[in-house]
């Protein structure tokens, strides 16, 4: 059945393929319907779990490569989430291509990558994760690309640092399985192997774990590996933004659920001589506080960051710092919110990319002094936009505060203050940012040139009114995401927090998310009725304002001019600037870069070398490895 | 009955806020040597704020505005109020309190930068810096609470200080609660806190464009966050109180001890506010945690 | 034997004269001259191995047939084929040389510059 | 004995190439087409021997009846087949496009060249004679440097004798290693040194080992013996290199492992090369800094023939440490990786071909806006790539995965080797994705050049096997499977070639 799925998208792409350059609304809406099949597919798929499908492939040696997909509880949930996101996603991309120059071949890479995050989420051992791994990395560097003008040197940020990731992952698969102890390839018993070898060897074990955390975090953006989703997410086609932020990044937290937080709590259970900290292991605490680390970093990035593109993906960067934190605190609470945020991230984070993307299409700009007072002219845009904010501001009563909320009872209830200090920091500090993009984008004076934007096309706007339901739905009824989440935290060894579709039961506390909901409408009732009591308002133009007695016209205001949005948080840049030019990781990614580049161009002088300098080469090689060889 | 209970609640927090205000108005005038308004001023205020028309830029400004008071309003629901609770009182946590307050932040954010006013907007900007600089002890100092007393329920740790003055938290954790107050000298916007608004800098910063009822309902907004802020203090280390009388007196406590420290302080730089609330009630905030922790 | 030895020792010295040359000459001409005292050097190197004091042709005559007086004959056959070989590639050399010379108005291997890049 | 005609391999195209001015009389493009159906024979029929010898074992074929040790022997099994059979076929896909280059002076004697390369090569993996193998060494050298050399260019020149020069010090070595070799054992056959290599005074053996490896290291591409790679490369025509990279580089590393494994092997489980040194370590350091130094050369480099030479030389590094690690594992992935670099790295030098013929330069800055002219060359191109560097379901990412796998459980200080490579791997990802983006970019590019039918079909069948051997790896997993068990197991080649020992 999974085969299936994964064989109809193959033979999709190609059909997309082979459609030709003309018919782009047949083929992007035709990819969108197929997508619609799989999810509808994933969803009859429910419940089947442990099943298991086989397809060998070659064998030579000791080793038999084969594909193996099954259904997890985890996979399938994260499978049937990301693909009812993209579906989201795709349909937005219609319009988007539609009107826009499409480039050749990007659909095709697009039902490749939709069939790599299925094969992602339903594969059961390391081989098979690996190969669709490789696939996504790949087809997604394709696809961002032909985006904005520095594309490629974006991609090569995100690309550079997941490959990095992938083949330290190899090395640890490779390692997994070369070790006797272990010799699987299976996910599912190498965790429970590599649990009990922890007992005898815990230097590998640990080695190990770090190699596939590399991976993880170097795909999820975990600090040190931050700086990509700027670059990428920014530079990106505006309707991959979505996918790249609201899904692609989360594949590392999958493996991080997939393997290390299972890994930690079998450790826990089977090992009584691991080291701990809080009633977790050292290292799994070491991981949260990365984890902290890029939440505050993030934070602070978008807050300074004057591009609308990048300081959405710097907000994704630290919302991925929470999840991270809040997993690797390993108890129930702590898997359930990170798994929560994740979904909840992925929902609003499209839609505030969404909304991104239907300004960029409509005004082509993206630096966001040069944008305001968009709001009127956009509603449904800025509303989506609004309330994905608010979301991620973890503000109630969207989904965004479920999950964090979830995420402090863990953390609270796990005793760890320091994290959750950080935590609360970047929390707090995203509504820094948030705020600063609505006002830049949406608020503010209408730059004179966008008098004429209008609303997007109704078909764009499908899809942002189905982000702003999600939002809501979640918020209003968390449980009927936590219940699968109940099942796959279960998966993995934990209880499961209790949860009713409008409660959510912490240790420390409980929530009422209905509750709380009315009596948000409530108390906006209760302000209404003071508005209502009130004289009737008179509407005057924005330039019409407050300047200090001044006739606006005599000294040339212009609603440019008027819109006070560049260098907005300077002051919070000014407090952090003696850390900041002291610890910026991009400067170190560069100088890297930049030495292998003359390390490189050094070596290859050699080869431009006289005759008798190539002889001497040869000569004095020889005799090195001559006098080489025999001291080894 | 649940209509106007809530009725109920709200007025109560907008009529104490309101008193309030102008309590503190007389009293920093007294210490200033003038004479000062009476102390219903602020109703007087409000009403004729009410009865003028007002201006507005565009749907969003009213929006905004109506949203940041049924922020403040909607977080009082979930605060103890001395005996009296609004929910039950498992949905009192000091996290939903403390998020649901931002509604009215970021609804007021939205409705004057929606005005257009670059003056307002920097007011704004200054006012969501000076949170993180405030909310860094603040929350520092709650962690604390919540360890001690193993919830993070405000009715739990009401109860958990009752019995006499020697249970109540501002004895048993000190340092945690000068940071608490010097933070809420910030999160009222008192001075050295006065940023925000600086009137003579920015022109009362997000108020610049707010006229008639837009300015009533600010007006309010103001009122009903001295009553939330305050009483939250006064329900974490205050011991919560036995009547609601009892409540406000110690609400008012507060409100003057940080009217004192307004009538006689200068105004920070702004980078220097937050730089100063990183600082000072942060390491008060921490000193008392690592007492929690390590005790 | 004092005479292999001496062989040894003239081929070992040719070898590294050769080398000296190839090591450190510019010039495509010196060059080619020293790789070809180099293969003389191995040459008489392998003639050497299957050198035999005072011996004779390994042929069966009637008045020879001591088999240990036999020089063998494998080295020599391997030499006339390296020898050979050895001329081909002198040869190419040379006319790579005279290439060179063409292009570049020089044998100076320093000097050969310009169209690298196409 | 059937297996005796094998000598036909050698001798027609040897035969032809003498011929070939006969031919030339007639027409100088007909040169072209002989030496085309020359190879082809030589394809067809290593192909109908190597599944002979799939099917029968190894078989040796003996040259004028003299039996060994005494006479000269050719050695037919899966993996000399193997190999044989992959270099005249990468040799005739080669020709396709030889035979529609537009004409020169020199056709009669390049075919010549050609075919003596060819022959050279094909012979060096059959032969079973030390000497025998040291005289194509230098035929194949020599042919080559003719073929770069005809190019006509000044950096043909230099990198021809550059070429040259390094061969002629290498067959010196080589020569002295045989000389040695005689000296010590008396024979020059392959099996009866094989059987008596390991009674040899150690240090005795490892000087002879020294020796061997840098003769045959030069041809094999690894530092410090390859600095003509570049400029040999850079010198000659783009479809010519296939030849360099998938004929004389395949070759080299097809002697390394002959000789280090069978040869000089220690015949066990995990084969050592006797000798007093660790040959193993250090043919494992050479492939690494090969590598490093192939990766990060080609990282600076802007010329596609200098880029795909590094790049060649770099994964004949990672092979050359397969054959350090020397477990079965090892040496099936090394095998693997061999062929797979042949398919791949031979499709990329074809296309370049059109490609630098369209854009007018090698200078891949300059390709900018190729995929909106000809958008089969740049697929075409990204396939050859994607095999190369190791996208999954293409061929080249089984074999490195078993690298990887065979080098992560030699354990040790083979994390570090391991980390090296893949570091470098990260860098090869790296310019050829930078390559591949280059082709996609939207640019205009004009030219008037266009693409002959066979170009088109050459690029066609080494796409399909790149492909196919990605998606289906088990077909030549057979073959891989007997060569390596052919290539380790010692004592079955000396009672092959030899008769049974008493």
């Amino acid at each position: 059945m999974i085969s299936n799925i994964l064989l109809y998208t193959m033979i999709a792409a190609v059909i997309s393929f082979a459609l030709g350059q003309k018919l782009k609304a047949v083929r992007w809406s035709f990819s969108a319907l197929f997508l619609g099949y799989v999810g509808f597919q994933l969803y009859g798929l429910y419940g089947q779990w442990g099943m298991v499908e086989t397809h060998n492939i070659f064998s030579l040696g000791s080793i038999n490569f084969s594909l193996n997909f099954g259904i997890t509880k985890l996979g399938w949930f994260f499978a049937f989430f990301t693909t009812i996101i993209n579906i989201m996603i795709w349909i937005f991309s219609i319009v988007k291509n539609m009107n826009e120059k499409e480039e050749r071949g990007i659909n095709f890479l697009w039902i490749l990558l939709a069939g790599s995050n299925l094969a992602i989420f339903f594969s059961v051992d390391w081989i098979t994760f690996f190969i669709a791994w490789e696939i996504m990395t790949w087809t997604s560097f394709f696809i961002i690309t032909p985006g904005w003008k520095n594309s490629f040197k974006a991609a090569n940020w995100y690309f550079i640092l997941s490959m990095f990731g992938a083949y330290a992952m190899l090395v640890g698969i490779w390692w997994l399985y070369a070790t006797p102890a272990i010799h699987t390839l299976n996910i599912a018993s190498s965790i429970a192997l590599l649990a009990k070898l922890s007992i005898t060897a815990p230097g590998t074990v640990g080695i190990i774990i770090a190699l596939f955390v590399l991976s993880f975090f170097a795909k999820s953006a975990v600090f040190p590996f931050h700086p990509w989703p700027a670059e990428a997410h920014a530079e990106a086609p505006d309707d991959f933004s979505p996918y790249l932020s609201g899904i692609m990044i989360k594949y590392g937290l999958y493996g991080i659920l997939l393997f290390i937080v299972p890994l930690f709590i079998q450790i826990m259970k089977v090992n009584p001589n691991i080291a701990m900290v809080n009633g977790i292991p050292v290292y799994s605490y070491i991981l949260a506080w990365f984890g902290a680390i890029t939440a505050v970093l993030g934070t602070y990035l978008a807050i300074v960051s004057n591009d609308m593109k990048k300081l959405a993906a710097y907000s994704t960067v630290s919302n991925i710092g929470y999840a991270v934190t809040s997993m690797f605190i390993l108890s129930s609470a702590g898997v359930t919110g990170g798994l929560f945020h994740v979904v909840n991230h992925a929902v609003f984070k499209s839609a505030i990319f969404l909304s991104l993307g239907a300004v960029k299409f409509r005004t082509h700009e993206r630096e966001m002094h040069k944008l305001g007072g968009l709001a009127t002219k956009m509603p449904i845009t800025f509303l989506t936009f609004l309330l994905g904010i608010i979301a991620a501001a973890g503000i109630p009563p969207l989904n965004g505060y479920a999950s964090k909320w979830i995420i402090y009872q863990a953390l609270l209830s796990g005793h760890f203050p320091f994290l959750t200090t950080m935590i609360f920091l970047a929390s707090t500090g995203a509504f820094l940012y948030l705020f600063r993009a609505l006002h830049s984008i949406f608020l503010g004076q209408l730059p004179r040139k966008f008098n004429n934007v209008k609303e997007v096309p109704f078909l764009m706007q499908i899809p942002m009114i189905l982000g702003i339901l999600s939002m809501l739905g979640i918020g209003y009824a968390p449980g009927i995401v936590l219940k699968p989440i109940g099942l796959a935290v279960k998966a993995m060894g934990l209880t499961p927090m209790t949860v009713e579709n409008t409660l959510m039961v912490g240790k420390l506390s409980s929530i009422n998310t209905a509750v709380v909901s009315s009596t948000f409408i409530g108390a906006f009732f209760f302000a209404f009725a003071f508005y209502l009591i009130g004289k009737k308002r008179h509407h005057v133009e924005p330039l019409d304002n407050y300047t200090a007695g001044q006739d606006p016209e005599e000294f040339g205001l212009t609603p440019e001019l008027y819109h006070f949005a560049l260098k907005f948080y300077e002051p919070v840049k000014n407090i952090f600037r003696p850390i900041e030019e002291k610890l910026n990781i991009k400067n170190y990614y560069r100088a890297l870069v930049r030495n292998a580049n003359s390390f490189g161009a050094t070596l290859s002088e050699m080869f431009k070398l006289s005759g008798a300098g190539s002889s001497m080469i040869f000569v004095l090689g020889l005799v090195v490895i001559i006098l080489a060889g025999w001291m080894l | 009955m649940i209509v106007l209970k809530f009725i109920g609640y709200g007025f109560t927090a907008i009529i104490i806020g309101l008193l309030f205000m102008g309590i503190g108005r007389k009293y920093t005038a007294r210490i200033q040597r003038r004479y000062g308004p009476p102390f219903w001023q602020a109703f007087i205020d409000v009403t004729k704020l009410f009865s003028k028309q007002s201006l507005s830029h565009n749907w969003i400004m009213d929006f905004g505005i109506l949203m940041g008071f049924a922020g403040i309003v909607g977080t009082i629901l979930f605060m103890p109020i001395g005996p009296w609770h609004f929910f039950s009182l498992m949905n009192g946590n000091i996290v939903i309190i403390m998020y649901f307050m931002t509604i009215g932040s970021l609804g007021m954010a939205m409705g004057v930068s929606a005005s257009g006013n670059p003056n307002s907007t920097i007011g704004i900007s200054r006012a969501l810096t000076l949170m993180v600089g405030y909310e860094i002890p603040f929350v520092i100092a709650v962690i604390g609470l919540i360890f001690v007393s193993k919830s993070s329920l405000l009715g739990t740790m009401v109860s958990l200080q009752s019995g006499g003055i020697m249970n109540w938290n501002i004895i048993k954790y000190p340092f945690g609660f000068i940071a608490v107050e010097m933070a809420l000298q910030a999160m009222l916007g008192e001075k050295p806190f006065d940023v925000i608004t600086a009137p003579s800098e920015i022109a009362s910063g997000p108020m610049v464009e707010l006229s008639g009822k837009m300015m009533g309902l600010a007006f309010l907004q103001h009122a009903a966050q001295i009553f939330l802020e305050t009483g939250i203090v006064v329900n974490l280390f205050l011991g919560g109180a036995n009547n609601i009388w009892e409540f406000f007196l110690k609400q008012f406590v507060l409100f003057i001890l940080s009217l004192t420290v307004n009538a006689i302080s200068p105004r920070f730089k702004f980078e220097d506010a937050v730089k100063w609330l990183w600082t000072w009630p942060t390491v008060f905030a921490l000193i008392q945690l690592l007492i929690i922790i390590l005790t | 034997m004092i005479q292999s030895t001496f062989f040894y020792t003239t081929a070992i010295i040719l070898f590294l004269i050769g080398l000296y040359g190839v090591l450190t000459k510019r010039n495509v001409i010196k060059t080619i001259i020293t790789l070809t005292i180099m293969e003389t050097a191995v040459n008489l190197f392998l003639v050497t191995i299957g050198y035999v004091k005072n011996g004779t042709a390994p042929i069966f005559t009637s008045t020879i047939s001591d088999v240990h007086k036999f020089v063998d004959p494998l080295p020599q056959a391997l030499v006339l084929t390296s020898i050979v070989i050895g001329l081909g590639t002198t040869a190419l050399m040379l006319s790579l040389a005279i290439r060179l010379y063409k292009k570049y108005k020089t044998l100076n291997y320093l000097e050969m510059d310009g169209e690298d890049e196409k | 004995m059937k297996s005796n005609y094998a000598v036909l391999l050698i001798a027609i195209p040897l035969l032809v190439a003498f011929l070939q001015p006969l031919f030339s009389l007639i027409n100088k493009r007909l040169t072209k087409w002989v030496t085309f159906l020359t190879i082809g024979f030589n394809f067809i029929y290593s192909l109908k021997l190597l599944n002979y010898v799939m099917a029968n074992g190894a078989q040796i074929a003996i040259i004028g009846n003299w039996k060994p040790p005494f006479g000269i022997n050719l050695y037919l099994s899966p993996f000399s087949m193997l190999f044989a059979t992959i270099i005249y076929f990468v040799a005739l896909i080669v020709l396709l496009v030889y035979l529609i280059d537009k004409p020169t002076e020199v056709d009669d004697r390049m075919s010549i060249a050609t075919l003596l390369m060819v022959m050279a090569s094909g012979a060096i993996t059959l032969t079973g004679d030390i000497f025998n193998m040291f005289v194509f060494v230098e035929i194949l050298s020599i042919s080559t440097v003719i073929l770069i050399s005809f190019n006509n260019k000044g950096i043909s020149f230099k990198g021809a004798f550059r070429y040259i020069v390094l061969a002629s010090l290498g067959s010196s070595m080589l020569l002295l290693a045989i000389g040695f070799i005689y000296g010590s054992l008396g024979t020059l056959n392959l099996a009866s040194i094989a059987y008596r290599f390991n009674l040899l005074n150690p240090v005795y053996a490892s000087v002879i080992v020294f020796l061997f490896m840098a003769g045959i290291m030069v041809e094999a591409e690894l530092f410090p013996f390859n600095a003509w790679v570049p400029e040999a490369y850079k010198g000659s025509k783009s479809y010519l290199n296939a030849l360099l990279s998938g004929v004389v580089g395949t070759t080299g590393i097809y002697v390394l492992f002959r000789m280090f494994i069978t040869i000089f092997g220690s015949g066990q489980n995990h084969i050592q090369v006797i000798g007093s040194v660790n040959f193993n370590a250090v043919i494992i350091v050479i492939g690494v800094l090969t590598t490093l130094i192939g990766e990060f050369s080609a990282l600076s480099q802007k010329d596609i023939k200098k880029i795909l030479a590094f790049s060649s030389m770099a994964q004949m590094g990672i092979i050359a440490v397969t054959i350090g690690v020397a477990n079965m594992n090892s040496i099936n992935a090394g095998i693997f990786h061999l062929i797979n670099h042949a398919f791949s790295k031979s499709l990329l030098f074809i296309v370049a071909f059109p490609i630098i013929n369209i854009v007018g330069s090698a200078n891949i800055d300059k390709w900018e806006g190729l995929g909106r002219k000809n958008i089969f060359l740049a697929i075409a191109f990204a396939i050859g790539s994607f095999g190369l560097i190791g996208i999954p379901f293409f061929n080249g990412f089984w074999s490195k995965m078993m690298i990887v796998e065979s080098v992560v459980s030699a354990g040790g200080w083979m994390y570090l080797v391991i980390g090296t490579i893949l570091l470098s791997a990260l860098v090869e990802t790296f310019y050829f994705f930078r390559i591949i983006f280059k082709l996609f970019v939207d640019k205009k590019i004009e030219s008037t050049y266009s693409v002959h039918i066979f170009i088109y079909l050459a690029i066609l069948i080494l796409s399909i096997i790149v492909i196919y051997i990605g998606i289906k790896p088990s077909f030549l997993a057979t073959y891989i499977h007997k060569a390596a068990i052919d290539l380790v197991d010692k004592s079955h080649y000396i009672s092959t070639v030899l008769g049974v020992i008493k």
